[in-house]
């Protein structure tokens, strides 16, 4: 009854050249949007060059080394945030997680406290411990089908109530030398938990990159039905990644500890808003998806200028909140792929 | 459905009971001992301390303090925490007062001062005898609240923010640059120590404060500072001054990362076991410690005294009801026997001897 | 009723769930320590949640739209300054400047939020700076006692009306507002449309930009609210005041039931949230929980509480 | 070679397949019709391993197996490519098409990128496109797309001894006929790689695509057939159980608009979709865009509601001259929009129908400025009968209403807000034979009620069935205007003359 509508007979035979007339021709028409991916760099690029401009000594090398020792522990948390951001969910533990990391292997080497002297072993094995936390809020959140929000809220008190419960509220002082050699001894210039900062960078980016989980994480930030239908293991997937966050914020409280020479049940305080903060800052979307390891390293450095200038420039501690308030929203204004994003929440 | 009614409600409660213990044990541990019903001896009032966290070191042993008290009265002892949120510390409050229907004596460091008031309020209403410690607002005195509201303690910030900084400034030589750091800025007691450290900087006019910069109280914040700083002024920092320890001990290893720990003096304030080693490695040039094992047992001993009849509130002057206790200035000198005798054993307090840390009366402002 | 069973959609029983979870809770501690079950002691831990409870409605608006604000803790410390330096100048014409400041606020936050395009997370973290940096120079750094003659004007917070605390009115009032905005207003409905489909409802010509504006301002003008009964409560303001709320405030309206990525809940459910946490951790102190272990155990209790209340039907995917 | 036996499965205490046997051969495209509901997704989902059968099974070459999930198919050689797009939006073309199959690149658990690449590279060699397996896929077109998908779906091969069964769940819901004919051209072409389940809605297309035609309704199959030896209305009656209207389009209740004038373009532009576009509508005219894809078309249905606003000239609407910057504005003038994109841009799905009935114009009290929650059920149940919508009851949530029923919902949202310019894109994109009529039939009741609209369809047919007048848009411009009233009527050719 109806005909076929066909193309012009021109067209047949031909090859036909299927690419994308939306997305491409908006491309090539702005090509500052092909920037847009490296704008928190630029943002950081700024504000260094700011911060350079009223104080020269912001460029010294030896500066340099202080940003990135100040940048460590928050870049080693961040990595291990960052990956749950991607797939779209939300770890609040990292106060408690690093705090009872600090506490386990202040009591485990050589420490004032007790005659504990596992050394290495007893790092791996508190560090393990992290690990196993970060596994339990996975499970939870997957087994119980509890926004992971929730399940890390939760496990954020247990984790300062169980640091607090095993020192009892005293501070543990760190004597082995060898876990303080990771703050107090340099190699090429720069502190070992830089060095470390930087192999857990590496490998984090090589986890993103390079593996199937990696990939993963970013099918499931992607869509998360869509990944499932994939043959994804979503659940596994989503455990592995809360796991490899406990170790990785345990692994801060390795460098913590290091850095402050001793353990606490508040070694962690105030770490959470500056993790999520830097992982945002650098582009990484929380709404899952967006973003990378890459992004947070400069997210993290964002953060790490930011605190080193305002000491630099002098400004007065009681503006100063507001300072980063107002610096922070500039830097995410112009750095953020918002036209990626149809929805901002 | 034929046993009695009785019955039928408690099998799910314990039920339930069962359930929640065993969810305590698995988040905390099997360690735990949750003690869900504790027997109040009819007649000895609960001894209570309401602190701010059990997990700063400062604060644990205020609470062994309190135990060690309420242990030599025979008495149930409670402890509370803040975890720094107003609210939950007077609510909890008037639970326990609620608990044990005003049978109690308590010694509250409280939150903020403002909290002072609806403590003080809740203790006369209750009929509790109290003592506060700290933090308290200027308007709120004991006599106004006779008998119940026994005592405050306080410790001079400006005097010790004065002592620490006149060390630091020996130490350094009488002159040169240094470096400050505040707590919160809104806190009393940071707001006296910095007014003390100004007090003495005006006395020593070859010392220039090179920059005051606020930590919160935190190491973490402090290293970071510490860090910038010696970017911005290099060898000219020759001292630096904290408000308290735990930042001091961010500061030193902030040093210690560059080298620099032991040559560039540090103070803090508070007497925490890590400052106090640091005195004696000579990393630190002074702390002030209040002594928090005393306050935490003499704060109950006070109001437990008034409770009992030993002291009759109202017959007290003024100066014992509104009063700063005695710091005790760590240096070179005395860190190493102030180690033996508060560090290594329990301190050795005299219960009774209620009045005899008083140091004057709190300044009226 | 029509309208009651058309609110609850299909999960009448679900959304009863919270409060069954309550006041299982209620009976245990009471089973535990009698003492707990008098009517005293119920009206001073309801007067004792209000605050919190107020903070939480004014976040529940915003986590309805799927948003966060993290700047409530700052506001509500702001009010307390402003109301401590303000109460002796202009007596009651404080309440209403201070809570002008807070819905400005808020209202700069959405401001910002919505055409910057910035994640709320982020506005609202730097607007809590900004806001902390002003309540320090306002309140010149430290605490402000409200003196004999201001807190006069405090005793609407203070009294007891017909035996009641006055708090426990004023969270009823919030709570009362905050159920028929949400159930029976454009902007209720609005937020929930927004939360559950922002794409949807933005092409369904909602003018969403403006929802989100007005919930960011209710929620800094609850916060705001909250911090004058915190004021009033302790006669006094501090730029610190009110800093360790944010989160028992955010557990408080999640516990609740109200999904965090919005389009699920509100503020009925709010209340229910708030007391859950006020039970659970006077509750503790009731039945003698050991000090050291109070912390697990509220840990554990929240995420418990969670997974017993959430409503799973109406989430698709968990995040 | 792989057949279906027996197959029964239910939802709910709902019978979605009863007793279902189908076969499919070597070589073979079978055609898979019927109406939404039929049974032809459940099916799907089945052979796709996504749902395993309450009973019967599944036989490959004569032996049972068990499909555990979608990856067990995979590996038995059943690929799909699913009806709503199954790429991942943030990942590359090459990392979709070897999704959940990175073990083969894996080494020491490193995926080696390079030769990932190059094998994608290899599957869209395949369906002959042109795309970088590194291009980000947001970045492609839906046709581009869908070609990606058929090129993951032809990947099995490398991994199963099997010959391939390949199945196509309406793939051309979303693509336009020149897309379309690509598509179905690889098909054929493919044909001696693979088998294929073809589903689609599109009679048409199912008749010149299949070699065999099964026909479901009801979850069962109702008829097998020869593609050569059945035609469209045939196959519809077996379809529907009786015969296609003879007046599909309604024609006869075309009548001619009124005079008034509801909205008018005057050299509207959007710099880089489209330039200088004019147009007139009366009050009860339905204006046609006709065009393909990178015509503007999508540009300019989406600057009639706000959804981007002209870089140049003006839109009048009922004599006011407008610049909409946001669709608010565009409601508050008194149009609605029905969206392409249903499930996100048309619906709220998680609320109840009768939310997203009144979500555009609330029943609100007049002095309060409250929302009569029972003039809204009443309102939402009168919409409910009007359209005859589908549904348990009001307060079911639209998640769980037929993709015909939620466009009448759709629908209703627009009509409680009086709205009287009505833009339709693709109106009738993925809805059954059934439910497309319905919507027919609405047009022609709002076009008698003085109701403008300006329609984009999904076919010409469509287009030329349903207009007054229809505008033909090339690369940016208007190249043709056609008068279509009743006996008027363009032929396709006419258009498609003007259209590439």
């Amino acid at each position: 009854m109806e005909p076929q509508i066909g193309p012009p007979s021109a067209d047949r035979g031909t090859p036909p050249q299927i690419s994308s007339p939306e997305r491409r021709d908006r491309n090539s028409r702005r090509p500052l949007s092909r920037l847009k991916p490296y704008a928190p760099f630029f943002a950081l690029v700024a504000l260094s060059l700011l911060i350079g401009a009223m104080n020269a000594r912001f460029f010294e090398f030896n500066n340099l080394i202080r940003i990135a020792n100040s940048a460590a522990i928050p870049l080693v948390l961040a990595l291990g945030m960052t990956f749950v951001i991607v797939l779209g969910s939300i770890d609040l533990s990292v106060e408690g997680v690093l705090a009872i990391g600090a506490v386990l292997i202040s009591l485990l080497v050589r420490n004032n406290s007790n005659t504990n002297d596992f050394g290495w072993f007893g790092v791996v094995l508190a560090i393990l411990a992290c690990g196993a936390i970060g596994c339990a809020n996975g499970a939870i959140h997957v087994g119980l089908r509890i926004p992971s929000f929730m399940v890390t809220l939760g496990m954020w008190f247990i984790g300062v109530g169980v640091a607090t419960l095993l020192l009892g509220g005293s501070t543990v002082r760190v004597v082995d030398k060898g876990i303080r050699s990771l703050a107090l001894e340099r190699f090429l210039d720069f502190p070992i938990a830089v060095w470390i900062a930087l192999g857990t960078l590496g490998i984090t980016w090589i986890i993103e990159r390079q593996t199937r989980i990696g990939r993963y994480i970013y099918a499931i930030g992607g869509g998360e039905d869509l990944a499932a239908l994939s043959g994804i293991p979503v659940r596994r997937v989503k455990i592995i990644v809360f796991t490899i966050a406990g170790t990785l914020f345990g692994l801060g409280g390795l460098l913590s500890a290091a850095q402050l020479g001793l353990g606490n049940a508040l070694i962690g305080s105030g770490r959470l808003f500056s993790t999520v903060t830097a992982v945002v800052v650098g582009g990484t979307a929380l709404t899952g998806g967006e973003g990378g390891v890459i992004n947070t390293l400069v997210g993290v450095m964002i953060m790490a200028v930011l605190g080193n200038g305002m000491v630099l420039l002098g400004i007065s501690p009681d503006l100063q909140l507001g300072v980063q308030g107002v610096l922070i929203i500039l830097a995410v204004a112009l750095s953020l792929d918002r036209a990626r994003l149809k929805i901002v929440k | 459905m034929n046993s009695p009614n009785k019955d039928i409600t408690g099998i799910p409660i314990h039920r339930r009971t069962f359930l929640r213990r065993t969810a305590g044990f698995a988040g905390a541990t099997a360690v735990l001992s949750i003690v869900p019903r504790r027997a109040f001896a009819a007649g000895t009032p609960t001894m209570v301390n309401s602190i701010r966290s059990l997990s700063n070191p400062y604060h644990a042993t205020w609470n062994q303090g309190g135990q060690a008290f309420a242990k030599s009265i025979g008495a149930d002892y409670v402890t509370l925490v803040t975890e720094g949120d107003s609210e939950k510390g007077i609510a909890d409050i008037r639970a326990i007062l609620a608990k044990t229907g005003g049978n109690m004596v308590l010694n509250v460091d409280p939150n903020d001062s403002p909290d002072a008031r609806p403590i003080v309020d809740a203790c006369v209403k209750a009929g509790a005898y109290v003592v506060t410690q700290w933090n308290k607002p200027a308007d709120l005195h004991p006599w106004d609240f006779n008998p119940n509201y026994v005592a405050h303690i306080a410790f001079d910030g400006v005097h010790y923010g004065e002592d620490t900084a006149n060390a630091l400034i020996k130490a350094i030589g009488g002159s040169g640059g240094i470096v400050a750091l505040g707590g919160i800025l809104s806190n009393t007691p940071a707001i006296e120590r910095k007014a003390g450290l100004e007090k003495a900087l005006n006395a020593n006019p070859n010392i220039k404060l090179l920059d005051f910069q606020v930590a919160n109280w935190k190491s973490t914040e402090a290293f970071n500072i510490v860090s910038a700083w010696l970017t911005r002024f290099g060898g000219d920092i020759k001292g630096i001054w904290a408000a308290n320890d735990d930042m001091a001990v961010g500061t030193l290893e902030a040093l210690r990362a560059e080298k620099l720990a032991g040559k560039v003096p540090i103070t803090g304030i508070d007497g925490i076991k890590s400052a106090i080693e640091a005195v004696r490695a000579g990393e630190f040039a002074a702390t002030v410690s209040w002594d928090p094992y005393w306050q935490g047992s003499m704060g109950l001993s006070i109001a437990y005294a008034a409770k009992t009849g030993k002291i009759d509130p109202a017959k007290e002057p003024k100066e014992h009801r509104e009063f700063y206790g005695t710091g005790v200035l760590v240096t070179k000198e005395n860190a190493d026997e102030f180690y033996k005798t508060h560090i290594e054993s329990e301190p050795k307090i005299d219960f009774n001897d209620y009045w005899g840390r008083v140091t004057g009366q709190i300044r009226q402002s | 009723m029509a309208t009651k069973s058309f609110r609850a959609g299909g999960g009448r029983v679900r959304a009863a769930i919270p409060i069954v979870l309550l006041v299982g809770l209620v009976i245990l501690i009471g089973a535990l320590q009698p003492s707990f079950l008098t009517a005293d002691t119920l009206l001073v831990v309801m007067a004792d949640t209000a605050t919190l409870f107020i903070l939480a409605a004014g976040i529940t608006f915003v986590v309805m739209l799927g948003g966060i604000d993290l700047s409530i803790q700052a506001v509500a410390s702001l009010s307390s300054v402003i109301v401590a330096v303000s109460l002796s100048r202009i007596g009651y014409w404080t309440f209403p400047e201070t809570l002008l400041v807070g819905f400005v606020t808020g209202a700069f936050s959405g401001v910002v939020h919505v055409s910057l395009r910035i994640p709320s997370f982020i506005v609202t973290l730097a607007t809590s700076g900004l806001v902390a940096a002003a309540a320090l120079l306002l309140s010149q750094e430290r605490s402000i006692t409200i003196g004999e003659s201001g807190r006069a004007y405090l005793s609407w917070i203070t009294g007891r009306p017909f035996g009641m605390p006055s708090v426990i009115i004023i969270g009823a009032l919030v709570a009362g507002a905050g159920i028929w905005l949400q159930s029976y207003t454009p902007f209720g409905r609005y937020s929930t449309a927004i939360g559950a489909g922002e794409a949807a409802t933005w092409a369904s010509g909602v003018k969403v930009n403006r929802q989100k504006v007005i919930a960011y301002s209710l929620s800094a003008g609850l916060a705001s609210l909250a911090g004058i009964l915190l004021t009033g409560r302790l006669s006094s303001g501090s730029p610190t005041l009110a800093n360790e709320l944010l989160l028992p405030a955010i557990a408080a309206v999640v516990v609740g039931g109200t999904s965090i990525t919005g389009g699920a809940g509100g503020i009925g459910r709010t209340v229910i949230g708030a007391l859950i946490i006020s039970v659970v951790r006077v509750g503790m102190t009731f039945v003698g929980v050991d000090i050291f272990a109070q912390q697990i155990v509220f840990g554990t209790v929240l995420i418990l509480a969670v997974a017993i209340t959430i409503d799973r039907t109406k989430i698709l995917i968990v995040k | 070679m792989l057949a279906v036996e027996h197959v029964s499965k239910a939802f709910a205490g709902v019978q979605a397949l009863d007793d279902v046997n189908v076969e499919i051969g070597v070589n073979e495209v079978v055609g898979l019709v019927g109406e939404n509901g039929a049974g032809k997704s459940t099916l799907m989902r089945i052979l796709a391993g996504v749902y395993s059968p309450d009973h019967g099974s599944l036989k490959l070459d004569g032996a049972p197996v068990f499909l555990r999930s979608p990856r067990d198919a995979n590996l038995n050689g059943i690929g799909i490519v699913f009806q709503e797009q199954s790429l991942l939006q943030n990942l590359t073309v090459g990392e979709n098409i070897y999704l959940g199959q990175e073990a083969e690149f894996t080494r020491l658990g490193l995926i080696n990128r390079r030769r990932l690449n190059a094998a994608a590279r290899r599957q869209l060699d395949k369906v002959e496109v042109d795309i970088d397996p590194r291009t980000r896929t947001s970045e492609l077109s839906f046709a581009a797309r869908q070609m990606v998908e058929l090129a993951k779906a032809l990947a099995l091969e490398e991994r199963t001894e099997r010959h391939l069964v390949i199945l196509l769940d309406e793939p051309t819901s979303v693509l336009e006929q020149r897309d379309i004919d690509i598509l179905f051209a690889r098909v054929r072409a493919l044909k001696q790689r693979a088998s294929f389940v073809f589903v689609s809605h599109r009679l048409d297309e199912i008749l010149s695509l299949s070699d065999r035609i099964y026909v479901m309704k009801d979850g069962r199959v109702v008829g097998r057939m020869q593609a050569g030896s059945t035609t469209v209305p045939q196959l519809h009656q077996m379809m529907v159980g009786r015969d296609r209207h003879a007046e599909y389009y309604r024609e006869s209740r075309q009548h001619a608009p009124r005079e008034e004038i509801v909205m008018e373009a005057r050299g509207l532009s959007v710099a880089g979709a489209y330039r200088e576009v004019d147009f007139v509508l009366h009050r009860g005219e339905v204006l046609g865009i006709a065009g393909v894809v990178g015509s503007g078309r999508e540009e300019l249905t989406r600057t009639l509601f706000g959804f981007v606003s002209q870089t140049e000239g003006t839109l009048v609407i009922d004599g006011h001259e407008v610049r909409l910057n946001v669709p608010s504005q565009a409601a508050d003038r008194g149009i609605g929009y029905i969206p392409r994109e249903r499930r996100t841009e048309g619906l709220v799905l998680s609320l109840p129908l009768a939310v997203n009935v009144t979500l555009s114009r609330l029943p609100t009290s007049r002095i309060t400025g409250t929302i009569s929650l029972s003039r809204e059920l009443r309102l939402a149940k009168s919409w409910v009968d009007k359209l005859r919508i589908r549904t348990p009851s009001v307060e079911a949530l639209c998640l769980n209403l037929s993709g015909g029923n939620q466009q009448k919902v759709v629908l209703a949202k627009w009509m409680n807000a009086r709205a009287h310019i009505l833009i339709f894109d693709h109106p009738t994109r993925g809805l059954d034979v059934g439910a497309k009529e319905e919507v027919y039939e609405l047009i022609r009741d709002l076009s008698e009620e003085g109701v403008g609209i300006v329609l984009t369809a999904d076919t010409l047919e469509e287009t030329i069935g349903l207009c007054h007048s229809i505008l033909v848009m090339r690369d940016g411009q208007v190249t043709a205007r056609f008068d279509a009233s009743p006996g008027r009527k363009p032929s396709q050719v006419d258009l498609i003359r003007h259209m590439v």
